[in-house]
C-alpha cells in the first residue's frame, strides 16, 4: 500500500517579509531620517533613533547559479548577519550593522567578481530580458548584451560622477519585457521582416480570425493556399511588432539578416523635476553582431560620454536633450536624421515642431 | 563535442572577460549540479552562431490547479541538446521588499538543485524569483518542496501578476506608506485572481513610496501606487545651511530645477510656496537631511501604464489624487474589483486596462466604477469641441 | 446698335499696398528702429533716420457702413493725411506724422463712439464671424455677444494694465472661422442635438455616399424611408460637429432650446516665451440668451478678473493656468469640472495626466 | 411693422446702448442707402426672437470667368423680408497690411452704395474686404465698377485664398523680411488658383514678419511663413540699463521668463548665450531699444494650420526651418507649387493639406516634394517603435 500523499499546499502567497528583515531594519520601520552615500555602492541610512544601517550593493548578472547565490549567501552570514536583499535593478544588497565589515565586504566582493557600486548619479545594472536564453519570440539575446555594454561602462558602475542617475534597459523584442520604454538609454531587439507564414502548420496551431485581429494595421489577410485556409501577410503594410507571432506560432519573425538593435534615449520614470517621459528613437537599426555587439556597444558608450561632457548637474538625459533641443542632440552625438525618426503612429502628428522656438 | 565531453562555447567563452560579471561563467559554474547546463550552452552557442533562438513558442505546462506560474519552453532542436528538450521556468512570488536571509537563499537552491537546472534570475523584470529551466514532470514536486519552505508561485498568462514594491519603510526615509505591507497583503487578497488567470489580459501592481519611483510604476504597473504627501515639506533650516556651507549651490541646484519655481533662496534662508509645490521630490532628494515629505501622508492611485504592444505604450495616469495612509488597503481592494469587474465585462481579449480605458473614454470609465471626474486626472481639459453631450441625464 | 461693352478686367489682383503707404512710412520702410506706447491706442514707431510715425488705434464693431466709413475718411483727411489701415483685429489705425493731431483724433473718434485704445496689455477687439447677419450654419450670433462681452470690458481695451496681451475671439459654429482654437478666450457657438433628416428634399440636394463619408463619427447610415434612398443618424454616436449639414443642407442642425455657447481659455498664437498653443475647453456649456447673453457676459469677465488678479506680469491666460495647474484654475474661477472636461477624441489618451506632479 | 414704416426691433435695440460701438447703430445707419438694412434687421430681430438663423444653405452664384469670390445666400423667409430674398457677399482682395488712403474708402464706398447694402466686414477674418449683402444681378456690375478702380475679388470654396500679412517693414522694427511685398507678390503669382478654384479644399497662406505672428499665421494658415534671424541678437546696452533705471525687473521679467534661460543679468550687465536662443522674441518685446532681431534675417516656412472641422486643429509645422530673404519669393513659389502638385493628385475631397500630411506621414510626404527629413520638423523623435523599414531603398 501506498502512504497517502503529503496535503498538498496551495494559495499561501510568499513569505512574510518581515521574518527576513534585519533587527535594525525591524527596530526602525518607517522610522528613517536620512541617507548618506558613503562611497559608491555605499549607503548609510540613519534611523530616528540614531541607529544606523549600511548598505553594500554589487552588480549582479542577473543570470546567476545556485552556486553563486550560495557564495553571496555565506558573505551575508559573514558579514551582515545573514541579511540581503535584491534591488529594483537586479543589484544585490548586504544590510550591515556594523561599519567595520563595510571594507572586507567590499574586498571579497571585487575578489569574487561583484563589483560595488551602482547608487547615487552613477549608471546602475541594465534591466533586461531572456533572449536566446529562454525566449521563443527574441529578435537577439539580452544577457549577452548587457555583458557586452557594462564591460566598457563598470567604471560608470562603480563610480557615480555622472551629471544624474543614468538607466539603461534592453528588451530583445518589441514586447518590451524590460520596459526599455521610459529608460535614458535602452536597446531594444527588432525585427525589419514580414513574418514567414507556415501555411502547413497554421490551421492546426491557430485561429484565423484571432490572428487576423492580433494585426495593428490590417496586413494579415485570408488566404487559401493550396487547398488549405491560411493566410498573407501584406507587406507594404507590416511594422514587424510580432504580435501575429505572439498569438500564433505559425508567424516567425526570426530573421538573422535582418534583425537586429535599435538605441533610444530620453527617457525616465521618476517625478524628480520633470515628469515621467518615454524613451526617444535614436538609431533606427544597428546589426545584431555576437558575442560583443561592437556597433551597440560603441554607439551606448558615445550617447553617455556625450551626455557625461554636456548635460549639467542634475540633468537627466530627457532633460538635457530637451534643453539643448534634439536637432544639437544628433549633432553633438553624430548620429543621423533619418525618415525613421519622423513618428508615422497613431498620434505622429502631435510630434511634429507646431512652434517657432527654433536654434540655428 | 569536445574532448572533456563538454560543447565547445568559442563565442559565448569571448563573455567570461571583463570586469562586468559574467553570465557564461554563471552557467559554466551551474554544470557540476546539471547537465542541462551543457546543453543549453550550446543550444546558446548555436544562437550566437546562426543569430537567432531556438526555442519553440509557448506550450502550457504548470502544477496541478493553478493556471499560471509556470512558462513552458521547449528546444527546437531537441536531438542536438536532449538535456533541454523540456525547459520550462517557475515564476516563484518573491518575499515584499526582496528581502532574504542567508537561509532562506539556501533553501532556495537546494530545493532548485535536486529539480531544475540550477539557474535562476534574481530577479525577473515583474519582480518574481525566476527557476530557469526544469523538465515538466519536475515542476510539481518542485512546486511542492517549495510549497513547504513557505514559497508560492507568481503570476503568468491573463491574471494578476506578481505585484512589487521598493524597499520603502525598511530602508528609505521617503516613503510615505508602507509599501511592503500593502504589497504583501494586496498578493494575499488575490491569490485566486493570481493564480487561476480570469481576466482578459495580464495585470500588473507595483507600489512605490515616493515620486521617485524606484519600482517603475508609473511605467510598468496597469495600477500604480505611488506615495505622497498633503501638508507642507518638513524643512530643518539648520540642515540646509550645512548643506549651503558644504558648497552646494542651492539656487542653481534646487531653486532653479524646482519645476514650480516655488522655492526662494537668499544666500541665508530657504522659503518654500508650499502651495505651488507639486511634490516632485527633487530639492528633498538634493537635500535628504534638510527636507523631507510632510506628515500627512498617503498615495495616489494611478492606472494604466503597459508596454507598446500594440496600440503603443501607456504611462499610468492619474484615477484617485491622494488617498491618505490609513484608507489605503481597504480603497485599494475595493477599487481594484470595481475594476476588474468592468474590464472583465467589457475588455476584449488581450487588452490591457490602459487600452480600454481609452477605447471607451475616461468620463465613462469613471462613471462605471463610480468615480467622479476631477481636474487632477487630465494635464488639460479637451481641446477638440467634439463633446458627446448626454441631454437626457444632467451632466454628472 | 448697342454700343460693345467695355472690355472687361479680370485678374489684377488687389491694389498695390505702396499707393496707400504714409510719406514717412514709404521713406523708412523697413528702417524702423524702436517704437513706444505713448497712450493706451496711440504707438510710436521711430526710424534710424529719427523720423517718426504715430498711430492712433480705435475699435469697431468690424461690421461697418459706408457712412461710418466716410467718417473715418474725413478724419483721416483732417488728421492724417488722408492715411489709415485696419489691423488683423479688425481695429482701425490712423497713421500720423503731426503728434499735435493726436489728442484732438482721440477726442472726435471718442465722440463718434469710437473707444482708443487696444494696444499693448489691454483686450484688444474680438475676432468674430457672421452669424445670424449672414451665415446658415451659425448656432448663434456673432456681433451681438461681442457687443454685449466688450461693453463691460470696455475699459480693458481702454487701458492696458493686464498682466499680458489678452485675446477673446468669437466664432458661430464649429468651423470656426473666427480661429477661436488659439485665443486666450474663447467664445464658441454649439449645437447639441443631431440634425434633423429632411427626407423629402434629401435625394435631391445631396449625394449619400458623400454624406454618408462626411461624418467623421461614422454615425450617418444609409436608409430607405417610405421608399426614397436617405439616411439616418445614429443619434449616440453624434458629437453635433455639423459637418453633414456643410456638405449636405438637408441636415439642419438649428435647434433653439439646445443650441448654445461653450468657453474655452488658454490659447495663444504667438510665440513670445511658451509656444503657440490650444484654448482648451472651460465651460461646456451656456444658454443662448439673446440679446445680451448675460450668462456668457458674466462668465468671460470673471475668468478675465481672476486672471487679473491672479497671473504674473507677462504670463497669458495660458501661461498662467499652467503655473498653476489646471485644478486651481477651476477652485479659482468657481467653475465646474465635469465628465466633458476630459477629452475622448483622437487623442485623448495623451491628455490623462501620467506624473505625479500634483499640488493639493 | 412700425408706423414710420420700419420693423420694431426691440431686442436689437438694446445692443444700440453702451460703450463698444454698436453693429446694429451700422445697421440702422446704413438704411439711409439702402432698403435691404431694413429687412435685414427684421430678419435678425426675428432671429434674435427664436433663437436661430434664418439664412438658406449656400447657393452657387458669382461673376463671369471666376469660380469664387462670392457666397451666395438666401433668406428662407423672403416673403417677409423681400429685400434681402438674395444677400450675397463679395469678397475683395484687401490691399497688403490693409492699408488705405481715404479717397480708396470713399471709392469703395460709392461702389457699394450704388451695388450693394451699403454694410460692409472691415475686414473678413481671412482678411478680405467683405462687401456684405447684395442680389445676384448686382454681382458683375459691381465686380467690374470695382475692376475698374484696381480692386479684384478675394478667394472662396476650394481655392488659393486671399493671403494676407502683418504690418511689417511698414510700420514694425522686427519684421525680418518684407511680408506686405511678398505677400503682394504671390498673392498675384497665383491669380488664377485663386479665382478659379482647382484644388481638394481650400488654401491659406498667412505672412507674419516675426515669431509674435501678427496675422496668426501658425494658428490659421495652411501655409505659414514666419521671419527670424539665424545670428545674434543686437544688444544695445545702454538702452538696456536705461531700463533698469526706468525700473525693469530684468532678471524676474526677462531672464526667468526666457524659455531657453539662455540669459544671465548681473545687475549691471545682459550676456545672452545667443547659441541657446530659441528666438521666442520675449526680451526683445520687453526691451525693445534695448534689443532687436539680428540682421541675417530671413523666414522659416511652416505648413498644415487649420480649424477643427472634421479630424481636429492643427498648428502649422515647420517644413522648412529657415529661408534667408533674398531666395523666400523663389523658395516659396517652387514649394508651393510642388505641394499644390502632391495635394491635387492623393488629397481627398474637402482634406486640408495638414490632415493630407498627417493621413500619408510627413516622411513621405517630404519625399514626394522633395526635401530631406530635419530634426527641426519635429519636437522629437518617434517614442514608439513600429518603424515601417524600406529594406528596398537605402535609408534616406
Ligand atoms: C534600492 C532601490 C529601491 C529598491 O527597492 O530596490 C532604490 C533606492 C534608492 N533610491 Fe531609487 N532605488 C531604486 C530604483 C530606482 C528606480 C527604478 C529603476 O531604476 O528602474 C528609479 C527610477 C529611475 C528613472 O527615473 O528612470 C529610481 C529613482 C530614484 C531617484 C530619482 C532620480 C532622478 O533624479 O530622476 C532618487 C533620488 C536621487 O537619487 O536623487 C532615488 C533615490 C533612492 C534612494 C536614495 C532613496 C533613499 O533615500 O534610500 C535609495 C538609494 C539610491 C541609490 O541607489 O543611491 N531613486 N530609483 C532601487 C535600486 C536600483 C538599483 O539597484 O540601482
Ligand atoms: C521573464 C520576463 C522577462 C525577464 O527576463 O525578466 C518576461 C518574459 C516574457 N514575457 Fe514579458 N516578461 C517579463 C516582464 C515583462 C514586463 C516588465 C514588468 O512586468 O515590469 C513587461 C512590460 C510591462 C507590461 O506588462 O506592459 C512585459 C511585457 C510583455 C508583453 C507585452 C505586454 C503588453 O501589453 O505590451 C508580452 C506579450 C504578451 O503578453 O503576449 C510579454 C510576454 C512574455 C513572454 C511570456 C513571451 C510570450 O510572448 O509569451 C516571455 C517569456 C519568456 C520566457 O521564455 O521566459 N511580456 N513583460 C519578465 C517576467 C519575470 C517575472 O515574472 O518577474
Ligand atoms: C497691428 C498689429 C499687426 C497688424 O498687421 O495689424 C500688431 C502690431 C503689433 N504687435 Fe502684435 N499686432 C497685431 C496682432 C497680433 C496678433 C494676432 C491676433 O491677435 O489675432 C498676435 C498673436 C496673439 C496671440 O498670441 O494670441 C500678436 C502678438 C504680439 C505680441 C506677443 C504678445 C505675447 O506676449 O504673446 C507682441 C509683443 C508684445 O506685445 O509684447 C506684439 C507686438 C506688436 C507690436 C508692438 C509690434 C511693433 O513693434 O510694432 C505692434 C503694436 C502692438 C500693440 O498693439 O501694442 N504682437 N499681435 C495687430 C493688431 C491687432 C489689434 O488690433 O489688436
Ligand atoms: C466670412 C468668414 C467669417 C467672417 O465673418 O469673417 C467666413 C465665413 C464662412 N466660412 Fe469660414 N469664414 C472666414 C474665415 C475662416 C477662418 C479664419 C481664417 O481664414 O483665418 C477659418 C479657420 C481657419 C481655417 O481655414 O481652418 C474658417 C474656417 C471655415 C471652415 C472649416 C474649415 C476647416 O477645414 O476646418 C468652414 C467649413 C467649410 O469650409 O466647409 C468654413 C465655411 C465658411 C462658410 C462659407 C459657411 C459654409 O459652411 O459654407 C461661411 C460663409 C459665411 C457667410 O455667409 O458669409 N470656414 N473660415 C471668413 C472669411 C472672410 C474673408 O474672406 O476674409
Ligand atoms: S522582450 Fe520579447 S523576447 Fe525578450 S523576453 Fe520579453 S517577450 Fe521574450
Ligand atoms: S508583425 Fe505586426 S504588423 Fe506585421 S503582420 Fe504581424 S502583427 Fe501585423
Ligand atoms: S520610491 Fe521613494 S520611498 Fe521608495 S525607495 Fe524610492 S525613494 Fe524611497
Ligand atoms: S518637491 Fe519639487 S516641486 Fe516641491 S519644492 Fe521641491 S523641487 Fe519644488
Ligand atoms: S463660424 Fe460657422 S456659422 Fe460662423 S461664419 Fe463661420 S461657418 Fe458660419
Ligand atoms: S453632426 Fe457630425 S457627428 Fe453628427 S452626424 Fe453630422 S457629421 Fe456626424
Ligand atoms: S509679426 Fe512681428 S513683424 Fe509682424 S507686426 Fe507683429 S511683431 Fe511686427
Ligand atoms: S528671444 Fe526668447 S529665447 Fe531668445 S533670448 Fe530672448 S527670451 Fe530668450
Amino acid at each position: 500500500m501506498t502512504q497517502p500523499p503529503a496535503k498538498r499546499i496551495t494559495d499561501i502567497g510568499p513569505p512574510h517579509y518581515e521574518k527576513f528583515l534585519h533587527p535594525v531594519i525591524k527596530k526602525n520601520y518607517g522610522q528613517w531620517k536620512y541617507h548618506e552615500t558613503l562611497a559608491p555602492g555605499v549607503l548609510c541610512h540613519a534611523a530616528e533613533s540614531g541607529e544606523r544601517i549600511y548598505s553594500v550593493r554589487a552588480g549582479t548578472p542577473r543570470l546567476l547559479s545556485i552556486q553563486t547565490l550560495r557564495v553571496f549567501a555565506a558573505l551575508a552570514d559573514k558579514y551582515s548577519g545573514g541579511y540581503l536583499r535584491f534591488t529594483s535593478r537586479n543589484n544585490i544588497e548586504f544590510l550591515l550593522d556594523n561599519p567595520a565589515n563595510i571594507e572586507p565586504l567590499k574586498k571579497e566582493l571585487a575578489e569574487a567578481g561583484f563589483p560595488v557600486g551602482g547608487t547615487n548619479n552613477a549608471i546602475s545594472n541594465i534591466v533586461h530580458t531572456q533572449g536566446w536564453v529562454h525566449c521563443h519570440s527574441s529578435a537577439t539575446d539580452a544577457s549577452g548584451i548587457v555583458k557586452a555594454v557594462m564591460d566598457p561602462l563598470c567604471d560608470r558602475f562603480t563610480h557615480q560622477d555622472l551629471p544624474a542617475k543614468l538607466r539603461i534597459a534592453v528588451a530583445c523584442c518589441l514586447n518590451m519585457c524590460g520596459a526599455v520604454h521610459c529608460s535614458d538609454i535602452a536597446i531594444l531587439g527588432i525585427h525589419r521582416r514580414p513574418p514567414k507564414v507556415m501555411h502547413d502548420i497554421l490551421p492546426k496551431v491557430c485561429e484565423v480570425p484571432t490572428l487576423i485581429a492580433s494585426c495593428p494595421t490590417g496586413a494579415i489577410r485570408p488566404a487559401t493556399v493550396d487547398g488549405k485556409q491560411s493566410v498573407e501577410v501584406i507587406e507594404a503594410q507590416c511594422m514587424f511588432c510580432g504580435n501575429c507571432y505572439t498569438v500564433c506560432p505559425a508567424l516567425p519573425m526570426n530573421d538573422p539578416d535582418n534583425d537586429g538593435l535599435s538605441i533610444w534615449v530620453g527617457g525616465k520614470v521618476s517625478n524628480a523635476r520633470s515628469a515621467p517621459k518615454f524613451s526617444k528613437l535614436a538609431i533606427p537599426f544597428l546589426p545584431n553582431n555576437p558575442p560583443r555587439w561592437p556597433e551597440v556597444v560603441e554607439a551606448v558608450v558615445n550617447i553617455v560620454n556625450v551626455y557625461a561632457r554636456h548635460a549639467r548637474k542634475f540633468e537627466r538625459v530627457g532633460e538635457w536633450i530637451e534643453r539643448i533641443g534634439w536637432p544639437r542632440f544628433f549633432k553633438l552625438t553624430g548620429i543621423e536624421f533619418t525618415r525613421y525618426h519622423i513618428d508615422d503612429f497613431k498620434h505622429a502628428g502631435l510630434s511634429y515642431a507646431r512652434s517657432m522656438h527654433m536654434k540655428y | 563535442m569536445a574532448d572533456d565531453g563538454k560543447v565547445k562555447t568559442p563565442l559565448l567563452d569571448q563573455l567570461e572577460s571583463g570586469p562586468w560579471p559574467s553570465f557564461v561563467k554563471e552557467i559554466k559554474r551551474a554544470r557540476q549540479g546539471s547537465p542541462m547546463c551543457d546543453d543549453l550552452l550550446g543550444q546558446l552557442e548555436l544562437s550566437y552562431q546562426e543569430k537567432k533562438g531556438h526555442w519553440k513558442h509557448g506550450g502550457l505546462v504548470g502544477v496541478l490547479g493553478y493556471g499560471g506560474g509556470v512558462i513552458g519552453r521547449y528546444s527546437d532542436v531537441p536531438d542536438k541538446f536532449p538535456a533541454v528538450a523540456h525547459f520550462h521556468t517557475l515564476r516563484i512570488n518573491q518575499p515584499a521588499g526582496w528581502f532574504y536571509t542567508s537561509d532562506a537563499i539556501r533553501t532556495l537552491c537546494d530545493i532548485w538543485e535536486q529539480h531544475g537546472s540550477g539557474l535562476t534570475n534574481m530577479h525577473g523584470s515583474t519582480g518574481d524569483i525566476i527557476f530557469l529551466g526544469t523538465r515538466t514532470d519536475q515542476l510539481e514536486p518542485c512546486f511542492q518542496k517549495l510549497a513547504q519552505a513557505g514559497f508560492d508561485l507568481g503570476g503568468s498568462g491573463s491574471s494578476m501578476r506578481t505585484p512589487s514594491c521598493c524597499v520603502g519603510p525598511a530602508r528609505c526615509e521617503w516613503s510615505c506608506y508602507d509599501t511592503l505591507a500593502l504589497c504583501d497583503q494586496t498578493t494575499r487578497e488575490f491569490q485566486d485572481e493570481m493564480h487561476r488567470p480570469p481576466f482578459p489580459y495580464k495585470f500588473k501592481i507595483k507600489f512605490a513610496g515616493c515620486p521617485n519611483d524606484c519600482v517603475a510604476s508609473i511605467a510598468r504597473a496597469d495600477l500604480s501606487i505611488i506615495g505622497t504627501w498633503k501638508d507642507d515639506l518638513r524643512q530643518d533650516d539648520a540642515a540646509v545651511a550645512d548643506f549651503a556651507a558644504a558648497g552646494l549651490d542651492i539656487q542653481k541646484d534646487v531653486c532653479d530645477r524646482c519645476p514650480s519655481k516655488c522655492m526662494e533662496w537668499n544666500g541665508a534662508k530657504l522659503t518654500i510656496e508650499n502651495s505651488d509645490c507639486v511634490r516632485c521630490m527633487h530639492c528633498i532628494n538634493v537635500m535628504p537631511k534638510a527636507l523631507r515629505p510632510g506628515t500627512e501622508r498617503g498615495a495616489a492611485l494611478l492606472i494604466g501604464a503597459k508596454a507598446p504592444i500594440v496600440q503603443g505604450a501607456l504611462l499610468s495616469s492619474v484615477l484617485v489624487p491622494f488617498v491618505p495612509e490609513e484608507e489605503l488597503l481597504e480603497t485599494l481592494k475595493e477599487l481594484i474589483r470595481r475594476v476588474w469587474e468592468f474590464w472583465d465585462e467589457y475588455g476584449m481579449s488581450r487588452e490591457r486596462v490602459g487600452e480600454l480605458i481609452e477605447r471607451v473614454g475616461m468620463a465613462n470609465f469613471l462613471d462605471a466604477i463610480g468615480l467622479d471626474p476631477a481636474p487632477e486626472m487630465v494635464s488639460a481639459p479637451r481641446d477638440n469641441p467634439y463633446i458627446f453631450f448626454q441631454l437626457e441625464e444632467k451632466k454628472s
